[in-house]
């Protein structure tokens, strides 16, 4: 049944290209330190909005030599604008596996080897600069740690709130339904973008960027937990009537128990189909926090506050390449949304045949 | 009918208290108030601010202050904004008309558009041109509202065909009721597109599905063994029941769009809700902020309500006499 | 890398100065026409009394007038509804002539009444709050204002109070439409934002003809109004004035290049998008200089117990550090103020070093103690002060082995100062210290600034005028904004006892020479001591359209300071 | 109307394969077998109404002198309710849950006929009426979860027999019922087969109902036709295995 579906999950081209775009970028999340050439807070005033670096492989004669960038000059034109220049004299040869910023290698191992680099006082900008001259690529794959950990974090969170809850609701039934029901409805009921921003004042001023972090995640799990519960509660109601729920009665275990081992486990495909759809929730709620300044924090990098730098005509016209970050919104979110659809069409009892 | 209508409503209103409340010792118990702004002019004495916090009785204890607002709300006084120094219903008044032309207008063109794409998308299912339309919607819905209503904006200052942002032109007031009609729908272009383009993503993916369901279903087979047109068949065979599970996402809009829509507003110059509580919540002007969450709190259920009531007129199936 | 040279801009301001002679020579004044502008925010209230912040005096400015006026070009006070005043030996006492025939804007003739009704009955009134009575209370003491004749108004004053002429351009408003409201005792809500356009009545040049919640007020030119030009013309010349509500600035620059607005106020970064465009949109892009205002970091210096919990408000540990003179002084060098200019400015951006802005006229003080950016300078002041790095973490610690780690704020929503807040932080991180950076919601700041006192380091801007008087508030050591410690009973330190001398003096002398000389001693004392250290100003930029005649765009008040005498070229 | 030579696949897998069977005037003829053996997927496609990915690979269905499988779509849809009417085995499925009994029978007449709406209404009436419902007016205007079992089922009957159609084709018709409302349904065909002269193909799988009713039984089994004759002498004297394993079920 399991392999079934799979393999019907893997005729779905879109689905697996999907699936496997998601694990590159997760995976490239999680050895972002490795991958990127700097750290998220290395900064390089001069480089101010630098664009992309032209990599060469062809000196000024022509010949093909080993990969290299140029140093840049920035000028201004009459009418302000940067301008970038090469210098001439100034070449850094692009190496593999050079010295760089300290870090830890999954958090444990310190080492400062960075895939690829050029020697410092040269700069390699694979994609560009921010205004203050730090890689966005570095960024880029910083921020995909975060807000990409935004989204698990915060599923796996209110889905274990909505599953219990629902599940409580579901299995009594009653009054006990019926007050948090209630309850849902309320949650539902405030205008989610407001409430997360009257919550987001709930937050202690004098937290760090990390407690900020999770406090943001906490506080979008609080608020999107009551829809699933109240799905999942639908599920269990009619769950409970059936055999084996009799059956793990007369055997006599508790009524957590049932719900946790014996109920919550037939949500399961609904609730694998709801995380996948879920997520991109996450990620996007995190964005218009960070639009309003309330996201993560400078120096921290999230997909977020770097699309909030973006935003704005003189940006996109002047430096467009600061608008990478929007592009990888776009693209995880369509991935997820391929890939849950695709698992819907093959969990989910009512659609497939 | 009535009477479920009635006990409906009836249990809603603990629900709206416990918000109302909630909300009141969420806007008061957090750190910052309204006034604290005012601190940091150097012209404006703390002596001044104390006045300014008699005058709202910002100094009485929490819940005597909820208890006022909660007598005042049965004389429908919904308090005194502090921003504006005028009754909250006043300020919330004319924006919510706006809040619900530019609603109406993006329901009017999400539904518009989702459907019969849905539907097309259904009939010619796994054709090249449902595989299009599908992956459209897959990129219509990872597309952040806002950043849409400014790639909009831009172009339209580049061709130059509809207005960029707001609501009326200069001339609005001398218009007969022809012109205002198209001055409006030309204002709500923008915005209006913007806010429909991932619904319409969602919406014709949820369409197509619910049609594909349907046509699967053995009274097709039937209507199609009676010699029924195809266009029978589908149209009213198929749709009606296709649609009829939509309706119950359509009272979630119906709410939804009154408040959801802030960072579109204030990119789109749109005089509505959305902007007008960002800087109520911002700044804890707190009776506007209670007066705009209850009513996108009733307004969802208002809305819920109709979609149910509407439901069972159109789902012969569905009663709620008990 | 050298850094950019500041020259273009300098041609650029003789450039704009070029402009500002050559149009109004040629020009005819001729009547008619409007003008659209934007503003980002709708009007809070049209009652100038109650109004708590700047988008409503955009409007009411318009509206009302006040005995005085400040030139917005040479910056002297000149006479509005007064015609001429007079003031005693003693300097206690002013009398005002008002101008004779001045009428309200719905016919009413103008008199003293309204002008002892402003002050007594309004600014004065216990049941009113208005940010107007701070200005006219000194030392807790009113003035006293009678009526002497129909066009003769007394102002007895407690003190001598040297900015009285300045503060005397505060709005008079009609008795005749509000003596009802205020014996009802309905003040604090009249003239709000549903009270229809025609009840809102004023002397100014142009009265409200309309507003549309969130879109829209129109102005129009009010025929009553008693001020002529130089060759005899009734002014204004203008019919009318459009603001748009517009909060997104990015679509108001849009609407700019699309024709359907006059004028934009630019940030430098956005110089090169406008700039390109102007033969083709026929408008001018003009640098009135540096803003007013300020932007700057204070560390809290507060010594004060918290009397609820007897803990101190600071950290004994960190307050060290944040007194210590050399510990500021580090900081101040580490402000990296030419890049801030190029990188968030493009360049069109001041380096602040005084209380004063550049443009303040008189009172600024350009010699006083100037803080270049270099790190090693900071480090070796660190260093000498005892603050270096013993065990080797990378981080910086005090003599007693406490490592310097401290929160650092700013409130978000303003990009710009975020940015700045960042680029210091960066600086301060690779002197060593380790700084938590956290952008917090302006009232949540500024909760902390004034009554939990809970916070290390915060970048914070305020806004400023040209009377040094006005930011008393700020620098007497008693001030509820004098931000590193606030509301002493008696200076903690020397110098703020110095200051407090100036400030109370200076409010006293009524020879403005012999103001500067203390004022300027003030603006010393804050550069040597950095309570507050300073970081960059912006230029004020506009962008107008040609067609407009008698423009004299000022950093002071703005393109428009003069909107009665503007008119269009035909 | 013959069948002949019909093959049909779904993903190139033949679920019916090389079936023909020729159903007399006024004759009822039983299609038997067990679920899966591709009996009701024959019925269907008779009126070419397969579901997508099923797909009929080659054969013909002679009705009327037409070949059903080649004719074009409008012709098609006059043949069918008109000419040949189905019967389905759930009738509670094959009714439209949003739609009246009665809208869903004068839809019949208002597909293939040009009745008014006074005369739809009273044919549909009097069909109501034939089929043995005692209360036309009010089952006309019911919902069909309104409706009983056997209603729903006889209802169904008389939307199928609306215009007289020369052969139904019934899915299972009584399956969903329970026996004693199977005997009347069964009645109710042989009745309505004396007075419209129609001819009957019943697709089941209950020997017992084609021992009372069936005047030719064809047995499928995979999809092949493994013995068919005359009822009487397929069921007494049954040649192949998986008859004899069918028949034991029975009794």
């Amino acid at each position: 049944m399991k392999n079934r579906a799979w393999s019907q999950f893997c005729e779905n081209r879109w689905a697996v290209a999907g699936l496997i775009i998601l694990g590159i970028i997760h995976a490239a999340a999680l050895f972002a330190d490795f991958l990127a050439p700097y750290s998220f807070s290395n900064e390089e005033r001069t480089y101010s909005y630098a664009p992309p670096s032209k990599i060469h492989f062809r000196d000024e004669q022509g010949s093909l030599v080993p990969p290299f960038v140029y140093g840049a000059e920035i000028k201004f034109d009459e009418y302000r604008r940067r301008i970038y220049q090469d210098k001439a004299d100034e070449k850094y040869p692009l190496s593999f596996f050079v010295q760089g910023d300290k870090y830890k290698i999954l958090g444990l191992v310190p080492t400062t080897i960075h895939l690829f680099g050029v020697k410092e006082p040269g700069r390699i900008y694979l994609w560009g600069a921010d205004s203050r001259g730090r890689d966005l690529f570095s960024r880029l794959l910083h921020g995909a740690r975060i807000s990409l950990s935004i989204g698990i974090l915060g599923v796996a969170i209110s889905f274990s709130i909505g599953l219990l809850v629902g599940g409580i609701a579901g299995y009594y039934g009653g009054k006990t339904d019926d007050i948090i029901m209630r309850i849902c409805e309320m949650f539902m009921m405030f205008p989610g973008f407001y409430l997360l921003l009257a919550l987001r004042a709930v937050v202690p001023p004098n937290f760090n960027s990390i407690q900020v972090y999770l406090a943001i995640v906490v506080i979008l799990s609080f608020i999107g937990w009551a829809s699933l519960a109240r799905v999942i509660r639908g599920m269990c109601l009619s769950l409970r009537e059936r055999e084996f729920v009799l059956a793990a009665k007369t055997m006599g275990l508790s009524d957590l128990r049932i719900i946790i081992r014996h109920i919550l486990p037939h949500t399961l495909s609904y609730s694998l189909i709801a995380v996948m759809l879920s997520i991109p929730g996450y990620i996007l709620a995190e964005s218009s926090l960070s639009l309003i300044g309330l996201g993560i924090q400078d120096p921290y990098a999230s997909w977020g506050n770097l699309l909030a730098e973006a935003m704005g005509i003189v940006q996109i016209k002047f430096a467009p390449w600061i608008l990478l970050p929007g592009f990888f919104i776009f693209i995880t979110v369509m991935c997820f949304n391929v890939v849950g659809d695709a698992l819907r069409d093959v969990l989910d009892p009512k659609t497939s045949q | 009918m009535l009477r479920y209508i009635l006990r409906r409503l009836l249990t809603i209103l603990p629900i709206l208290l416990v918000m109302s409340l909630l909300t009141f010792i969420l806007m008061q118990k957090t750190s910052g108030s309204f006034y604290d702004t005012l601190k940091l002019n150097p012209q404006i004495s703390p002596e001044t601010i104390e006045r300014y916090i008699k005058l709202y009785q910002l100094d009485k204890p929490l819940l005597v202050q909820y208890f006022s607002w909660l007598t005042n709300l049965f004389h429908f006084e919904f308090g005194y904004s502090f921003f504006y120094n005028i009754p909250v219903a006043d300020v919330i008044g004319g924006r919510l008309w706006n809040t619900f032309v530019l609603s109406l207008a993006s329901l009017i063109l999400t539904w518009g558009v989702a459907i019969p794409l849905g539907i097309y998308a259904a009939l010619h299912r796994n054709k090249i041109t449902d595989r299009l339309i599908q992956f459209t919607s897959y990129i219509a819905l990872a597309s952040p509202t806002f950043f849409v209503a400014m790639l909009l904006l831009y172009f339209a200052s580049q061709s130059g065909i509809l207005p960029l942002g707001g609501m009326h032109s200069a001339n609005y007031d001398g218009m007969n009721i022809i012109e205002k009609f198209f001055d409006v729908l030309r204002h709500v272009a923008i915005p209006a597109t913007a806010l429909s383009i991932s619904s319409i993503g969602a919406l014709q993916r949820i369409m197509r599905g619910n049609m594909l369901e349907v046509l699967g279903q053995q009274y097709i087979l039937t209507a199609r063994a009676k010699g029924l047109p195809e266009n029978r068949v589908i149209y009213s065979h198929a749709l009606r029941n296709a649609i009829n599970p939509l309706v119950t996402i359509l009272g979630y809009e119906f709410a939804g769009l009154l408040s959801g829509a802030a960072l579109l507003e204030i990119i789109c110059s749109w005089p509505g809700l959305g902007a007008l509580m960002l800087t109520a919540v911002q700044s804890k002007d707190i009776y506007l902020v209670m007066a705009s969450f209850l009513l996108s709190g009733f307004l969802l259920i208002i809305g819920n309500l109709l979609a149910d009531v509407l439901l069972a007129r159109l789902d012969p199936r569905i009663r709620y006499e008990k | 890398m050298a850094p950019t040279p500041l020259t273009p801009k300098v041609l650029l301001v003789a450039l704009a100065f070029l402009f500002f002679f050559l149009t109004p020579a040629h020009a005819k004044p001729s009547y008619g026409g409007s003008i659209v502008l934007t503003s980002t925010s709708d009007p809070k209230s049209f009652n100038d009394i109650t109004a708590k912040e700047t988008s409503t005096r955009e409007v009411t400015s318009h509206i009302f007038e006040g005995l005085t006026t400040m030139n917005a070009v040479t910056l002297q006070v000149e006479p509005a509804l007064a015609e001429r005043w007079e003031v005693s030996e003693d300097g206690h006492t002013w009398t005002f002539y008002l101008r004779p025939g001045v009428k309200w804007n719905d016919g009413e003739p103008f008199t003293a009444d309204d002008v002892v009704f402003t002050f007594n009955d309004l600014i004065y009134n216990d049941d009113i709050a208005s940010s107007s009575r701070d200005i006219f209370t000194i030392e807790d003491k009113t003035f006293k204002v009678e009526k002497v004749d129909d066009l003769t108004v007394r102002f007895t004053l407690p003190v001598k109070f040297a900015p009285f002429l300045r503060a005397m351009s505060q709005a008079i408003l009609p008795k005749h439409k509000l003596a009802k409201a205020v014996a009802e005792k309905k003040f604090n809500f009249t003239w709000g934002l549903d009270t229809p356009p025609s009840e809102i009545v004023g002397t100014g040049a142009f009265k409200l003809s309309s507003y549309r919640p969130g879109e829209r007020f129109v102005l129009v030119r009010n025929p009553l109004y008693w001020k002529r030009s130089k060759e005899g013309d009734a002014l204004p010349y203008l019919d009318r004035i459009v603001y748009l509500i517009v909060q997104n600035l990015d679509t108001a620059m849009l609407k700019f290049l699309d024709g359907e607005v006059d004028y934009i106020g630019l940030r430098g970064m956005e110089y090169p998008l406008i700039k390109p465009n102007e033969r083709k949109g026929n408008f001018t892009v003009y640098d009135a200089g540096p803003d007013f205002g300020s932007s700057f970091v204070v560390f809290n210096q507060n010594t004060g117990v918290n009397p609820k919990t007897q803990k101190p408000f600071v950290d004994p540990v960190k307050s060290k550090w944040f007194l210590d003179i050399n510990f500021r002084r580090a900081v101040a060098h580490a402000i990296d103020k030419n890049k801030m200019m190029e990188i968030l400015m493009n360049g069109f951006g001041y380096p602040q070093d005084s209380d004063m802005s550049k443009s303040a006229g008189v009172f600024y003080n350009p010699n006083v103690e100037k803080y270049d950016y270099d790190l090693l300078k900071a480090k070796k002041i660190l260093a000498d002060a005892g603050y270096i790095d013993r065990n080797g973490d990378g981080w910086i610690e005090d003599p007693e082995e406490h490592t310097v780690e401290f929160n650092f704020s700013t409130n978000s929503g303003n990009n710009e100062r975020v940015q700045i807040a960042s680029i210091i932080r960066h600086d301060l991180q690779s002197l060593g210290m380790k700084v938590n950076f956290l952008s917090l919601e302006f009232n949540t700041l500024v909760t902390k600034l004034n009554s939990t006192f809970d916070w290390d380091a915060i970048v914070l801007g305020l806004t400023g005028g040209i009377e040094p008087h006005f930011g008393k508030n700020v620098w007497h050591s008693t001030g509820g904004l004098h931000m590193w410690y606030p509301m002493q009973k008696t200076p903690a330190t020397d110098w703020e006892k110095r200051i407090d001398e100036i400030f109370i003096q200076g409010v006293q002398e009524l020879d403005e020479n012999k103001r500067k000389v203390l004022y300027d001693e003030f603006q010393v004392i804050v550069s040597q001591q950095l309570p507050l250290i300073y970081t960059v100003l912006n230029s004020d930029l506009y962008a107008i359209r040609n067609r407009f005649g008698n423009l004299k765009p000022t950093s002071y008040a703005g393109p428009f300071h003069n909107m009665e005498e503007i008119y269009i070229n035909k | 109307m013959q069948i002949k030579n019909l093959a049909v696949s779904v993903n190139s897998k033949k679920i019916v394969d090389d079936v023909s069977l020729t159903v007399e005037e006024r004759s009822i003829f039983a299609l038997v077998g067990g679920s899966g053996s591709g009996k009701s997927t024959t019925g269907l496609a008779v009126l070419r109404l397969l579901a997508p990915g099923l797909e009929i690979k080659s054969g013909e269905a002679i009705f009327g002198g037409r070949d059903l499988l080649k004719i074009g779509a409008e012709e098609l849809r006059q043949v069918r309710g008109k000419e040949i009417a189905m019967v389905f085995q759930e009738p509670l499925y094959a009714f439209n849950p949003v739609l009246t009994v009665g809208q869903q029978i004068e839809e019949v007449f208002t597909a293939h006929t040009d009745f008014l709406g006074e005369k739809r209404l009273e044919e549909t009436l009097r069909l109501l009426d034939i089929v043995g419902i005692k209360d036309p007016l009010r089952v006309h205007k019911s919902y069909p979860h309104q409706l009983s079992g056997g209603m729903r089922q006889r209802a169904m009957i008389a939307q199928a027999v609306a215009l007289k159609p020369r052969l139904i084709i019934a899915d299972e018709p009584t399956s969903s019922l329970d026996v004693t409302l199977q005997a009347r349904v069964m009645e109710l065909f042989l009745k309505l087969r004396d007075e419209f002269d129609l001819s009957v193909l019943l697709i089941t799988h209950d020997l017992g109902v084609v021992q009372h009713m069936a005047d030719h039984v064809a047995v499928m089994n995979n999809g092949k036709i493994v013995e068919s004759g005359s009822s009487g002498e397929v069921l007494k004297n049954p040649k192949h295995q998986y008859t004899r394993e069918l028949l034991s079920y029975v009794s």
